[in-house]
C-alpha cells in the first residue's frame, strides 16, 4: 500500500510542471519512504530520512527555487530516448536482482559474511545495545570518517559557490522584518520561542543516546540545525547570525572533523591502530564507548554547523 | 485492532495524497502535506506498537517537530519567492 | 532570572523523561546539554524580550480540561458537516477583539480558536483576531466570548 | 480494571481512525481552501490525540506513555500554529474565503 503511494507520487512528480508542487510532493515522498523504512525495521535509516528528507531537504530545495524560476522549462528533446535508457537500466537492475538470494534467505552471502559477526560479537566487543551505531562508528569507522569529510567538503564547496557571488548578503538582512507576514506573526513568534529549546535539547538527546536507540551524530546534527533554521525563518537572518556567527560555525565544522580524526590518532598514540578505540581506556569496552561517544560528537558538530552554514548562505541570497 | 487503526491512518494518507495532487491552489497542497506529515507520525507510532518496538516513538517525535518547521519554511518561501502572482492563480494542475 | 530557572528545570524534566537511562555518564551529558541549550536560549532571547510563558503552565490544567471538552464537541460538529450534505456548511468570517493583556495571552486565545475545529484564527493584529468559521453556529459560539474570558482568567 | 482500560483504548483507537478518515473525506469534499482547513483540523487534533491516547493506555505507565504524551503535546502546539500560519499566508497571498452570504464585511487585505 505504501509502495503504491510511492509510485503514484513519483508519477505525479514527473508529470507536474510546477516546481513548487513538485517540492511539496517530494516532501510526501520522503515521508512515505521513511514510513517504509520503519516497516522494514530499519530504524536508523528511517530516523535519518525523517530528519533530513522531510525537513532540511525541503527547505533547501525551496531555497534553491527562489534562486531559480518556479516552473520547469519545457523539455527540449524528445522523450523516447530517455525512456529507452531508463527501461534498459531498469531491466538490467531487475535482471541483476534475479541472481540475488531471496529476501531474508539465511544462506544469502550478506548473512554469511560480516553480518553475523557484527550481530553476535558487537555486544561483547563494543558493549552497545544499538548495533547500527557500533557498525557505523567502530567497525566502519573509516567509512564514517570519510562521510563526515565529504559533508565538510560539500559545505566548503557551497560556501565557495554561493559566497563568491555575495552581492547583497550583508546589507539587506533585515528588510524582511518589515512587510513579511511570517515575521510579524505573533503566534509563530511566541510558539517558536517556547519550542526551540525543546528541539535543541531533543537533538542533544538524540546525539547522546545513539548508543542505545536509533539516532546518533547525523540525525542529531540535522535536528539541531533545524532548530536554528526555524529561528532564522522567524526572527530573521541577522538575529540568527548574532546567535551563531558564520565564523564560529566554520570553526565548529572543521573542529568536528578534527575531533573525529583526533580520536583516531589518539588510538595510534595509545598503541593501537587508527580509529581503534579499544586502547583509549583501561578496558576495551569502555574505550570503545568513549571513542564512539567522541566521534559521534564530532559527526554531530560538523553536520549541524555545515547545515546551518549552508542555510545561512541560501537565506542570505534569497533576499 | 491496531491493524484497524493503521488501516484508517493509511486511508487518510491516501485521501490527503489525492488532495495534494489535485491542488488546486498551492495552499491546498501545503495543507495536504502537513496533514500527511501528522498521519505519518501516527503511522509510525502505531506501527511501532504493532511490531513491539516502542523506540520508533523517537522518530515520530522528530517528525512532529520537523514537519512543523518545514511548513513554516514553505510559508516563508511564499513571502519572498512568489508574491501575489504565484499564490493567487490556481496552477495548471497535473499533466499539461 | 526566574525564567532561566524555570526553563532549566523543565528542560531537565524533559531530558530525564526522554532518556530513561539514569547512569552517571548520561546524566552528566544531560546536564551539559541543558546548560548549552539554556545558553543558546539566552542568546536568542537577547534580541527581543518576549517572556517565557512557562510559569503559566501550572495554571493551565483546568483550562486544558475545558478546552478538551470544547474540542470534542466541535469535532463532532465538523464531522457531521463532513458526512452530511455540503449545503449544511455556512462559511463565515468574523472579527473578534482579544481582550487579553499580554501577547502570550492573545496567542493562547488564537491557538485555542484554531485548535477547536470549525474555527480558524486567520489573522492576529493588535488586538483584532480575524476568524474563519465553518458554520454560523461555530462563529456565534465564539462571539459568545466564553473562551476569551477563560483565557483572560489564565493571565492575571 | 485492566479490561476497562483495554476496551477504552480500543474505543479511542477506532474513534480516532474514524475521525481521521472523516477528515480525509472532508478535505476532498469541502469547496474551498479555508473550509478544508477545518476538515484537516479534525484529523490533526482529536484524531491524533485519540489514537495516541489509545496507544498510551496500551503501553501502561512508563517512558513509552510519556513519549506519547510528548507527541500529543507537540502536535497540539504545532498543529494550530501551522494551520494559523497557513490561513494567514493564504489570506496574505490574496486567496479569498468562500463565504456563505456576501453580506459579511469585505476583507481589507
Amino acid at each position: 500500500m505504501l509502495l503504491s503511494f510511492l509510485a503514484i507520487t513519483t508519477i505525479a512528480v514527473v508529470r507536474l510542471r510546477d516546481l513548487f508542487a513538485v517540492v511539496m510532493l517530494f516532501g510526501i515522498f520522503s515521508l512515505l519512504s521513511a514510513a517504509i523504512f520503519v516497516t522494514l525495521d530499519a530504524v536508523d535509516v528511517a530516523f535519518t530520512e525523517a530528519a533530513v528528507g522531510a525537513g532540511i531537504s525541503t527547505v533547501l530545495m525551496l531555497a534553491t527555487l527562489t534562486l531559480t524560476t518556479r516552473t520547469e522549462s519545457p523539455p527540449r528533446h524528445g522523450t523516447l530516448l530517455p525512456l529507452l535508457v531508463v527501461c534498459v537500466t531498469g531491466g538490467a537492475l531487475v535482471y541483476g536482482t534475479l541472481d540475488m538470494p531471496r529476501f531474508g534467505d539465511p544462506q544469502a552471502p550478506i548473512h554469511q559474511h560480516v553480518a553475523p559477526r557484527y550481530l553476535q560479537d558487537s555486544p561483547a566487543e563494543i558493549g552497545l545495545p544499538n548495533v547500527v551505531t557500533s557498525v557505523l562508528a567502530s567497525y566502519r569507522g573509516y567509512d564514517t570518517l570519510g562521510e563526515v569529510t565529504v559533508i565538510f567538503t560539500a559545505g566548503a564547496g557551497v560556501l565557495m559557490l554561493l559566497g563568491a557571488i555575495r552581492r547583497r548578503t550583508a546589507c539587506c538582512d533585515d528588510t524582511g522584518k518589515g512587510g513579511s507576514a511570517v515575521n510579524h506573526n505573533l503566534v509563530l513568534r511566541v510558539v517558536a520561542k517556547i519550542l526551540i529549546p525543546f528541539v535543541l535539547l531533543f537533538a542533544l538527546y538524540v546525539q547522546f543516546h545513539g548508543d542505545f536507540g536509533p539516532g546518533g551524530g547525523f540525525q542529531a546534527g540535522v535536528i539541531f540545525a533545524a532548530a536554528f533554521i526555524l529561528y532564522t525563518l522567524i526572527f530573521g537572518l541577522a538575529a540568527a547570525r548574532a546567535v551563531a556567527s558564520p565564523g564560529v560555525l566554520r570553526v565548529l565544522s572543521a573542529l568536528g572533523v578534527l575531533l573525529f580524526a583526533g580520536v583516531g590518532l589518539a588510538g595510534i598514540f595509545a598503541g593501537g591502530d587508527f580509529l581503534d578505540y579499544g586502547v583509549l581506556a583501561s578496558h576495551p569496552v569502555a574505550g570503545q564507548h568513549l571513542g564512539i561517544l567522541l566521534i559521534e560528537l564530532g559527526v554531530g558538530t560538523t553536520v549541524a554547523a555545515v547545515m546551518i552554514m549552508i542555510f545561512y548562505l541560501f537565506a542570505g541570497r534569497t533576499r | 485492532m491496531f491493524a484497524a487503526a493503521i488501516l484508517a491512518v493509511l486511508v487518510t494518507m491516501g485521501l490527503a495524497l489525492i488532495r495534494a495532487f489535485r491542488g488546486p491552489t498551492v495552499y491546498d497542497r501545503i495543507l495536504a502535506v502537513n496533514m500527511f506529515g501528522t498521519k505519518t507520525v501516527l503511522f509510525i507510532a502505531v506501527y511501532g506498537f504493532l511490531s513491539g518496538r516502542p523506540d520508533f516513538l523517537d522518530i515520530a517525535l522528530v517528525y512532529a517537530l520537523i514537519n512543523f518547521i518545514s511548513t513554516v519554511a514553505v510559508l516563508k518561501f511564499f513571502e519572498y519567492g512568489g508574491p501575489g502572482r504565484a499564490a493567487t492563480t490556481p496552477d495548471e494542475g497535473e499533466g499539461d | 532570572m526566574r525564567h532561566i530557572i524555570s526553563l532549566t528545570l523543565i528542560l531537565a524534566g524533559f531530558w530525564l523523561l526522554l532518556s530513561g537511562h539514569f547512569v552517571p555518564l548520561l546524566l552528566g551529558l544531560g546536564a551539559v546539554s541543558i546548560l548549552l541549550v539554556v545558553a543558546i536560549a539566552l542568546r536568542m532571547d537577547a534580541f527581543d524580550h518576549e517572556n517565557q510563558p512557562l510559569h503559566l503552565t501550572f495554571r493551565f490544567t483546568p483550562y486544558w480540561v475545558w478546552l478538551a471538552g470544547e474540542i470534542v464537541k466541535s469535532n463532532i460538529e465538523v464531522v457531521r458537516c463532513i458526512w452530511g450534505p455540503v449545503s449544511a456548511i455556512s462559511p463565515t468570517r468574523i472579527h473578534l477583539t482579544a481582550t487579553q493583556r499580554s501577547d502570550v495571552g492573545k496567542v493562547i486565545y488564537a491557538n485555542s480558536i484554531t485548535l477547536t475545529p470549525g474555527t480558524v484564527a486567520m489573522r492576529l493584529e493588535g488586538d483584532q483576531i480575524e476568524v474563519h468559521a465553518l458554520t454560523r453556529a461555530a462563529a456565534a459560539s465564539l462571539q459568545g466570548g466564553e473562551m476569551g474570558r477563560r483565557v483572560r482568567e489564565l493571565e492575571r | 480494571m485492566a479490561m476497562i482500560v483495554d476496551a477504552l483504548s480500543w474505543v479511542f483507537l477506532l474513534t480516532g481512525g474514524f475521525l481521521g478518515v472523516s477528515g480525509g473525506i472532508g478535505i476532498l469534499r469541502f469547496p474551498d481552501f479555508f473550509t478544508r482547513l477545518h476538515a484537516a483540523g479534525v484529523t490533526d487534533t482529536l484524531c491524533a490525540a485519540l489514537i495516541l491516547l489509545g496507544l498510551m493506555m496500551q503501553a501502561g505507565w512508563g517512558l513509552v506513555a510519556v513519549k506519547l504524551a510528548f507527541i500529543i503535546l507537540f502536535l497540539s502546539f504545532t498543529g494550530p500554529v501551522a494551520a494559523h500560519a497557513l490561513a494567514r499566508a493564504a489570506l496574505h497571498g490574496g486567496l479569498m474565503p468562500l463565504l456563505h452570504r456576501a453580506e459579511d464585511d469585505p476583507s481589507k487585505s
